[in-house]
């Protein structure tokens, strides 16, 4: 019953500040909703035993990833949504085309049957704690995963440092580019 | 393992112009020296053909058969009958003279002119012989290529619209033919072998869809009203020998393909079907012929005339008796012949007046003697005058047609009026009439040009008073292919209705095959 | 309890292993010996090269379990991803001059897709798919961008970027609702458990494989989830065009056979029509639209929509024939089309792209030989014989044919005159009219490298076949 | 307990909001936004699943989500900051030279 | 094979190739080697005669011409009584022309080109009649026309010449359509199209029908229908005359040679030829027999106003057809031939005449500036009168025994319309005599008419020409004396010889009645000669007081009918409005070229279209890509 009531109150509060976050003319306030929303959603994550992910979720989530949001909500420092209109032109087909979305996904829950029961039940799981049990899966069943996952990281490591570097010629793209050109680039 | 004549054809001219593209393309002269030995080496290598050639049988000869691709069981499969062997006579000898006609009317770009012209004649060589269905739709298809680049390179004002027309009208037909292809593999026993698939039977209502899927290949080639209109465009843009091709050799290829193919693979579809196509036929035959009469375009009129033409030659093929459809094979020989002819000549003139309107010209007959005599077997092999070869082919053609339905005959005959209407008035508005003085000073025909129109005027007597030279290769071939269509070496039995009143015997000749009720 | 983790056995991904490695390499070389890009060049085609050869003599086996399978269908699409790196790696050099890219990463995050895509072909579990997917993507968005100063580089990456996160988003809910159902996500556990809970016809297990197919039709780019394809095509960096064509269309193939003939065997009878009607559509679209194109790129890029029709067809009938004619056909398509954007940069120069079609206005009297191999690719990617084109449409063709999908076939195949129509179009430009402007294009010799591999390959295969239709035969899953 | 319904229904609801903001808002910021909100629809179904299922593949999967979020985040994230030195723009349809 | 039968046709054929080929070299002699040609033919033909008459009958095949199937025709030469008799008609005729012509076409261009294709002519003619099968009729009948078409457009740079050739080409088409099919429904009937066979199998038409349409035909009927269509169109009877009269642009020794003496008979030997199949059906002789004499009285009543001299002769010449196809409708094949015979040596002579006044006069071909041309041309003016006595049946002269031979069979003859055949027949001898001696009066006799210039230039042509019209003057008077029937003390040795083909005909009239119809015929003859002479020698006013008088029927006979113009307004005109109006823009270029265009138009605007939903807002590309997730997972939720 108190799990129910959690449940309906992060529910309650993660619809909302999805909401909110779309809805919000200031990037800055979406931004803080949708933190409102990743903490709920770790409750969430509580309240179904993983405890590790629920960490995570506000670590990487929580810390990282919309951190790194509002610095460039800030570097690109445009304010201008908050005077003009928020939305593209195609706001209610596309808000009837959600709709439907939501509607039939919810229309086929019904038939939605539970496949076959793996081996970590909640007793074994609690035995374990979570995070050594997600340890234990990632290094053995899922360490091919785990490995491309960190070439991932990489990727997006060299494609920040890729983009985001301002190149000195850029000032000068009309320059001519011959390979003598080059060299000099590079004193 | 005998030596593989059939082969040597195909690819000969097709490395022959391959090499030409090493060559210098400023060295125009060389380039057409080499561009016609080769054309006549490969005539000269056809010889063995008219003269090995086995009368008697039906089978196929100069047979060359290797694994190709073994996954779906394709075979580089070659091989000649009655049928075929004259068509790939016919090829080697109009690509010899197309090389000849377009000597000094293509200016720009000969090298790959000649070139693509002798690709073309591989190709038209092993659409004849290719006895695969995967390797002839090879080769059906890759003649568009080249011919495809002759109408849009080297052709008229129009000419990429032509091109694009001829293109995209028989690849639209080529392609679902590719569907009938591919399903008749499937139901034939997974062979591409045409005399295999010949012999397995196919459900009537298979037989149907697939009749269809390669009609609209060979309806489109042939052209067979009403898939046609490609066929005035592209004739009438195509450069001379561009022409000559179309009207000699390609256009045949759908006639041929229905011997080849409809006939005997879908014997109980091309029955059930015979009156459509005979009407289809017979549409093309009067269609054709008047709308020549309103025709103010040189090439145009002869592109209509070869709707009609071709008209008799379904005709015939589709009466599906002995003399209609030795009429009709041997009217696509005549055709291309006259046709071709027609179109050197038409070419000739073309390259010394630049003008294709009829009403440009006027009395040539007067400057240009010779030509007008040349001109005038032309057109009378193409009125089909006896004599001519183009008498024998619709004579066949019509008795055939008259036996299986005579009021077929009938109607189709009324296109012998209308053929001798525009193909004289045409003549004499090229020829006749008083002289349009900007020709004047018109050149007489040289040597080469006599030379090049020669051999068609041999043919065309030959053929008209000694059939029997050709016909001879085809009786044993078509009396088979009618064994297979309807189960007698005489075709469908025949509808000619005769009655007889008295006497409780059967009145007439037994050797017609003629019903007699009493 | 103490755990022993053991380290699976190494060899089966030891070519991806280097491949990485490689990758690696070229970042330090690229930090070490700046801007000396041949070298880069040589080393990115050293590995694409030896591991093709390597490839072909790797043996089947698998490896993390199930996560990670080779058999010859994963080594299949593993040498046309390699083959689209050897090739666009060859092509890179002159075009990333003209257009002053000068990413040293260029090379390592090409590299690094390729492990992507390697990872995806032999991917056994839906995670390591998504992983794979995820790695060939974030590389590309990043190649896409790379040329910073150009608005629609940008503009390409970031559309790429924006439509890719949201189909993964997508991909990721069915992955969802079929590991719920089912309970696992290794693909062919997931084909047992269909079997084994009776789901044939179950909606919620129909709605979570729409949204999977859906998100594999975003990657091959069939409609109507094509959006981004000409956009992007357009907007990126040549080179990285031609590469993406090839490479990350083949390996989302390969996912998506595995997935629909190892996890979704059972509901063919579903997912057939589905396919059926969106192969056509996307024929439909990519053909149609190409023809109004000015841009030769743009229209390259429906052409290569279309052609995405057109592998699916050998999806559609759920046998081991249509996905070796599928396979065959990404190895032909990927010779041809590279050779197609091999002329494209050749006819780049600094001062100008030539990119519209006007460009090829009498090229066949400028560059005849330019214009001759620009005919022979164009008459492949048409499907006209002799071409290899031609081979690979006819093996699609006639294992849809062989399936019973009759009206599926007459519908491509009346589609696929439409193409001719606009391939044509290009030949008549260059054969048939007045050349604009006379310039001659300078060969270096990595292009005509891959412009002769290509057309060997396309002239080749279109007349002997054979071989490479065997290969494809016998490299079916499982076997 | 609760049932499995109940957060996948939550899921689906949150996953559609995040389709929604994506199809309507200028700002690619806020497109980036709706990304996550979609992903984590997705992690919360999977986490449940998983769950419930006594599995946890599903939770390894969220992880790796959340992984590539990350990533997903520096790759967009620099191409927004690239575009806005281009164009001092981030609205969305304003990136729309590339068409027809 | 007999040579002497093989030298027949072939060496006008060889005379033509060379001269065609090398007749430009040899200039103003080219024409030595197609008289010396066509002169041994002639002596051959005699020959042949003589070994005809001497009871040789020669069928033989030179060898087969075209086999397909059952199908087997050989070109082969049958020698027989009629082929024997239409040998000499061909050579005599074809010999004198082709002499004359060396003095009609002295200095005209293209004269070796006038002589090959008389050469070809003679073959084509010679290969007609000699054939031992249909096929090679036709070959033949063809064959002829070509030669016809060539000759008549043989100054082919007048629009008129030109015109007329292919005009005459066309419409025999039209004739050789019925034949054509005719020649089809023989070879079903009887398996062959070789005479033999054919003739002594014929009894199996009998009580046979044709069924076409589910209507049943009497086949008898409809083979001798379809044949004799040939015919008409060959032998310019109604409706298909219309070529005859405008053929007469081509050179006037062409007029005489092919459209009098020969080709225009072919159609008359059709019909004799093909006697045993025509006796079968008594519709079809009928047929013929009214169409013989409607033609007959037709192109008699034009032949009175018209004025182009050779016009006069051209429409004699259908009238005169006329009476040979009455005689072959009544059963009278022998007198048809007959009539052909002397038909054939005193209309090329009155041809030949015209072309020695055409000659005199520079090519002025009207009558209306002639007039007292005796004095000038006094042979031309002699042979002339030979001739039109000849025509007009007076007794003694060739025209008179053929003549009253047709009209009395037509009398006594039980065919339906035989009757009315005579009594036309013998109308029309009066107006034959009548529009005949109008002619002769107008050119010989009264003032000149014409230019002075030209009255400067008369005088009789040379002996190249004169001595072709002597000889002919000969045979017109002589040659029907071969015939004269024995109610004048002769033997009848015409039907005799020709009875083993021709057989007999059906009834014979009493020596009385003969009698009395030749009073009757002759009566008629003398009253026009008496008519014309009184109208135009004695009292000239009268000419215009009867034109007053039958005002429309003048113009009528003036305008030829107006049948070209109806042909022109029903057929021609029509047939290229059609051509151009309904076929080709309409249906060729509208309708199929629409669709054919408008296919890939629609495709192109489709393409068009669609640019514009790739409108480049990623925001619009998702939607539609949602869209249509949606509707996939509707899809297969409602199919699962």
């Amino acid at each position: 019953m108190f799990a129910k009531f959690i449940f309906i109150y992060c529910a309650l509060l993660i619809l909302g500040s999805g909401v909110a976050a779309v809805q919000l003319r200031n990037p800055v306030h979406s931004v803080l909703s949708v933190l409102v929303l990743f903490f709920h959603m770790a409750i969430l994550y509580l309240l179904l035993n993983a405890e590790f992910l629920a960490a995570i979720q506000i670590i990487v989530y929580g810390g990282g990833v919309l951190v790194l949001y509002l610095f460039v909500i800030f570097l690109v420092s445009l304010r201008t949504e908050i005077k003009i209109n928020r939305f593209v032109t195609n706001q209610l087909p596309a808000a009837v085309l959600a709709f439907l979305l939501c509607v039939i996904l919810l229309a086929v829950l019904p038939a939605f049957q539970l496949g076959t029961k793996g081996n970590y039940t909640a007793d074994h799981l609690s035995e374990l704690t979570h995070t050594r049990a997600m340890g234990l899966e990632m290094f053995s069943n899922h360490l091919l995963s785990f490995e491309i996952a960190g070439v991932i990281l990489l990727v997006a490591v060299i494609g920040g440092l890729v983009l985001a570097r301002r190149e000195k010629k850029s000032d000068q793209p009309e320059e001519p580019l011959t390979p003598s050109s080059h060299c000099e680039v590079e004193k | 393992m005998s030596f593989p004549i059939l082969s040597l054809l195909i690819f000969f001219p097709i490395f022959g112009g391959l090499s030409l593209l090493t060559m210098k393309g400023e060295n125009v002269q060389n380039i057409k020296v080499v561009a016609l030995i080769v054309s006549i080496l490969e005539l000269l290598f056809c010889l063995p053909l008219w003269f090995g050639f086995d009368k008697t049988t039906h089978q196929m000869q100069f047979v060359e058969r290797h694994n190709w691709i073994e996954l779906f069981n394709i075979q580089y499969y070659l091989g000649l009958d009655g049928i075929s062997v004259l068509f790939v006579l016919l090829s080697a000898l109009i690509a010899v003279l197309c090389i000849l006609v377009s000597w000094n009317s293509i200016e720009i770009k000969v090298k790959e002119f000649f070139v693509s012209l002798l690709l073309l004649e591989g190709a038209m060589i092993g659409v004849f012989c290719a006895l695969d269905f995967f390797l002839f739709y090879i080769f059906w298809e890759a003649m568009l290529i080249p011919m495809f680049l002759i109408i849009g390179v080297w052709g008229g004002p129009n000419r990429i619209y032509a091109a694009v027309k001829f293109f995209l009208y028989t690849l639209v037909g080529s392609l679902l033919m590719l569907v009938g292809i591919i399903t008749l593999y499937i139901k034939g026993g997974q062979t591409f072998d045409i005399l295999a698939l010949a012999e397995q039977s196919y459900s009537p209502k298979l037989q149907l869809i697939l009749f269809w899927a390669f009609f609209a290949a060979f309806a489109v080639k042939v052209p067979m009203w009403p898939v046609h209109t490609w066929l005035p465009d592209a004739h009438t843009e195509a450069p001379a020998a561009g022409s000559v091709v179309l009207a000699g050799i390609l256009i045949k290829m759908g006639a041929y393909g229905f011997l080849r193919f409809s006939i005997p693979l879908f014997p109980e579809a091309a029955t059930s079907m015979m009156m459509v196509m005979l009407a289809l036929s017979l549409i093309g035959i009067v269609y054709g012929g008047i709308i020549c009469l309103a025709q103010d375009d040189l090439k145009r009129l002869i592109a209509y005339s070869s709707v009609s033409h071709m008209g008799f030659v379904t005709l015939g093929i589709f009466a599906l008796n002995t003399q209609s459809v030795e009429g009709g094979i041997l009217q696509m020989i005549n055709h291309g012949v006259v046709t071709g002819a027609l179109f050197l000549g038409i070419g000739m003139v073309y390259e010394r007046t630049h003008t294709r309107k009829i009403a440009d010209y006027g009395g040539l007959a007067t400057n240009m003697p010779v030509f007008a005599a040349f001109f005038l077997v032309f057109t009378l092999a193409s009125v089909g005058l006896p004599g001519t070869n183009g008498f024998i082919g619709e004579f066949l053609i019509l008795v055939g047609a008259f036996l299986t339905r005579p009021w077929v005959a009938l109607v189709a005959a009324s296109g012998l009026i209308i053929g001798a209407w525009y193909m004289l008035w045409l003549y004499q508005r090229i020829f006749f009439n008083p002289v349009n003085s900007k020709w004047a000073s018109i050149r007489q025909l040289d040597l080469r040009e006599i030379i090049t129109l020669t051999p068609m005027i041999i043919l065309i007597f030959w053929i008209g008073l000694y059939p029997e030279a050709l016909l001879s290769y085809m009786h044993v071939s078509v009396a088979h292919l009618l064994e297979q269509v309807s189960g007698s070496p005489e075709g469908v039995e025949h509808g000619l209705e005769i009655i007889t009143s008295h006497g409780g015997e059967q009145m007439i000749d037994k050797m017609i095959n003629i019903k007699t009720t009493h | 309890m103490e755990t022993v983790f053991t380290l699976p056995p190494l060899n089966p991904i030891l070519p991806e292993i280097l491949l990485l490695c490689i990758g690696l390499v070229l970042i330090g070389i690229d930090l070490f010996f700046p801007r000396n890009r041949e070298l880069l060049t040589r080393i990115t085609l050293l590995a694409g090269v030896g591991l093709i050869a390597a490839l072909l003599y790797q043996e089947p086996a698998s490896s993390f379990g199930t996560m990670f399978v080779v058999d010859s269908y994963a080594l299949f699409f593993k040498v046309v991803c390699l083959t689209g790196l050897v090739l666009a790696t060859l092509m890179s050099d002159r075009y990333l001059d003209m257009e002053g890219i000068h990413q040293g990463e260029y090379y390592s995050l090409m590299v690094f897709s390729v492990v992507g895509m390697m990872f995806m072909a032999s991917a056994g579990d839906l995670i390591v798919v998504y992983l794979g997917l995820e790695l060939m993507a974030l590389s590309i968005y990043c190649l896409v961008g790379l040329q910073k100063h150009e608005h629609r580089s940008n503009e390409a990456a970031l559309k790429y970027f924006l439509m890719g996160s949201f189909s993964s988003a997508i991909l990721l809910f069915g992955i969802s609702i079929v590991y719920g159902m089912t309970g696992t996500t290794d693909i062919r556990g997931i084909g047992q458990a269909i079997t084994d809970m009776s789901l044939i016809n179950n909606p919620a297990l129909m709605t979570g494989f729409v949204m999977i197919l859906a998100g594999f039709c975003f990657k091959v780019a069939a409609a109507p989830f094509h959006f981004w394809a000409p956009d992007i095509y357009e907007g990126a960096p040549t080179s990285v065009t031609a590469f993406m064509s090839v490479a990350p269309k083949a390996a989302s193939f390969a996912v998506l056979g595995r997935i629909l003939f190892v996890a979704f065997p059972e509901i063919h009878h579903h997912w057939d029509i589905v396919v059926a009607v969106i192969a056509l559509l996307t024929m439909a679209v990519g053909n149609i639209m190409a023809l109004s194109q000015t841009s030769i790129k743009r229209m390259l890029a429906y052409s290569s929509i279309g052609h995405a029709g057109y592998a699916l067809l050998g999806v559609l009938p759920g046998t081991a024939e249509g996905l070796s004619a599928t396979m065959n056909y990404l190895l032909i398509y990927a010779l041809m089309n590279m050779g197609a954007f091999a002329i494209l940069i050749l006819m780049c120069d600094k001062n100008n792209r030539r990119e519209s079609l006007e460009a090829y206005k009498g090229l066949a009297g400028t560059n005849p030989m330019a214009a001759a191999l620009m005919l022979i690719f164009f008459f492949s990617l048409a499907g006209i014989p002799p071409t290899a084109g031609f081979v690979g449409k006819f093996y699609l063709l006639k294992a849809a044919l062989a399936a019973g999908y009759t009206c599926t076939v007459v519908g491509a195949v009346l589609l696929s005159a439409v193409s001719a129509w606009f391939y044509l179009k290009v030949v008549r430009y260059m054969y048939m009219s007045e050349p604009g402007e006379s310039f001659t294009i300078s060969y270096t010799p990595s292009l005509l490298v891959v412009v002769w591999i290509a057309v060997i390959g396309v002239v080749g295969l279109g007349i002997m076949p054979g071989t490479l239709l065997d290969w494809a035969a016998s490299s079916l899953i499982g076997s | 307990m609760i049932p499995l319904s109940w957060y996948m229904t939550l899921s689906v609801l949150l996953f559609s909001i995040g389709v929604y903001g994506f199809l309507v808002r200028r700002n690619i910021i806020i497109l980036f936004l709706c990304i996550e909100l979609m992903l984590n629809a997705v992690n919360l179904n999977l986490v449940a699943m998983g769950h419930y299922l006594d599995s946890l593949d599903g939770h390894v999967l969220t992880l790796f989500v959340i992984t590539v979020a990350a990533a997903e985040a520096a790759i967009g994230l620099g191409l927004v900051i690239v575009l806005f030195r281009n164009r001092r723009s981030v609205h969305v349809d304003t990136i729309n030279e590339l068409k027809g | 094979m007999p040579t002497y039968l093989l030298i027949i046709p072939f060496l006008p054929l060889l005379s033509f190739i060379f001269t065609f080929l090398f007749g430009r070299r040899l200039g103003t002699s080219s024409h030595w080697v197609p008289i010396v040609s066509v002169v041994i033919s002639f002596i051959c033909s005699v020959y042949a005669l003589t070994q005809v008459v001497g009871g040789v009958r020669v069928n033989m095949d030179l060898y087969t011409w075209i086999s397909s199937g059952t199908l087997s025709v050989s070109v082969g030469f049958l020698l027989d009584e009629l082929t024997s008799v239409m040998l000499i008609v061909v050579t005599s005729v074809s010999s004198l022309v082709h002499i004359y012509s060396v003095g009609y076409m002295k200095g005209e261009d293209g004269y070796y080109r006038f002589f090959s294709y008389l050469s070809l002519f003679t073959f084509s003619m010679l290969m007609l009649v000699l054939g031992n099968n249909f096929l090679q009729l036709f070959f033949g009948w063809e064959a002829v026309g070509l030669s016809s078409y060539l000759l008549i457009g043989f100054y082919y740079e007048k629009v008129s010449a030109a015109d007329a050739g292919k005009k005459a080409f066309i419409v025999n088409r039209f004739g050789d359509f019925g034949f054509i099919l005719g020649l089809f429904l023989i070879y079903g009937v009887f398996g062959t199209l070789h005479y033999d066979p054919i003739f002594a199998g014929v009894d199996r038409m009998v009580g046979s029908s044709f069924i076409l349409f589910g209507k049943s035909y009497d086949l008898a009927t409809i083979i001798s229908m379809l044949l004799f269509c040939g015919a008409i169109g060959k032998s310019a009877q109604l409706p298909l005359h219309v070529w005859l009269p405008d053929a007469m642009e081509g050179p006037t020794p062409v007029s005489a040679l092919i459209h009098a003496a020969t080709m225009v008979t072919a159609g008359v030997f059709l019909v004799a030829r093909c006697n045993p199949i025509f006796e079968l059906s008594t519709t079809a002789l009928s047929v013929i027999t009214i169409v013989g004499s409607v033609t007959c009285l037709f192109a008699a009543l034009i032949a009175l106003t018209q004025t182009d001299i050779k016009r006069v002769v051209a429409y004699s010449t259908v009238s005169q057809l006329a009476y040979m196809f009455i005689a072959c409708g009544v059963g009278a094949y022998s007198a048809g031939i007959f009539h052909l015979f002397t038909h054939a040596y005193f209309k090329a002579l009155l041809f030949l005449g015209c072309g020695s006044i055409i000659l005199g006069m520079h090519h002025e071909q009207d009558v209306k500036y002639m007039g007292g041309l005796k004095k000038y041309m006094p042979i031309t003016y002699w042979t002339f009168l030979l001739a039109s006595l000849s025509i007009s049946g007076v007794p003694g002269f060739a025209g008179f025994f053929s003549k009253d031979e047709i009209l009395a069979m037509a009398f006594a003859s039980n065919v339906p319309g035989a009757k009315f055949a005579w009594l036309i027949g013998t109308m029309v001898a009066g107006i034959t005599a009548f529009y005949s001696f109008r002619l002769f009066f107008l050119i010989f006799h009264g003032e000149f008419r014409g230019t002075e210039e030209q009255k400067h230039h008369l005088r009789e042509s040379p002996a190249v020409v004169t001595v072709p019209l002597i000889i002919l003057g000969v045979g017109a008077v002589f040659s029907g004396w071969v015939g004269i029937p024995a109610v004048l003390g002769g033997k009848a040795q015409w039907a005799h010889f020709l009875e083993p083909v021709l057989g007999h005909p059906h009834n014979h009239p009493s020596h009385f009645t003969e009698i009395l119809l030749m009073i009757v015929s002759v009566g008629a003859g003398a009253a026009g000669i008496y008519l014309a002479w009184l109208m135009y020698m004695v009292r000239p006013e009268l000419v215009t007081q009867v034109r007053e008088r039958f005002g429309g029927v003048y113009r009528w006979s003036l305008n030829k009918f107006y049948v070209d113009e109806l042909y022109d307004l029903t057929i021609v005109r029509p047939m290229l409005g059609i051509s151009r109006g309904f076929i080709l823009n309409l249906f060729d270029k509208l309708i199929i070229e629409g669709v054919v265009n408008g296919v890939p138009r629609l495709i192109g605007q489709l393409s068009h279209r669609m640019r514009k939903i790739q409108g480049g807002l990623v925001s619009s590309y998702l939607t539609y890509i949602t869209g249509g997730l949606v509707v996939l997972i509707i899809w297969m939720f409602t199919g699962a």
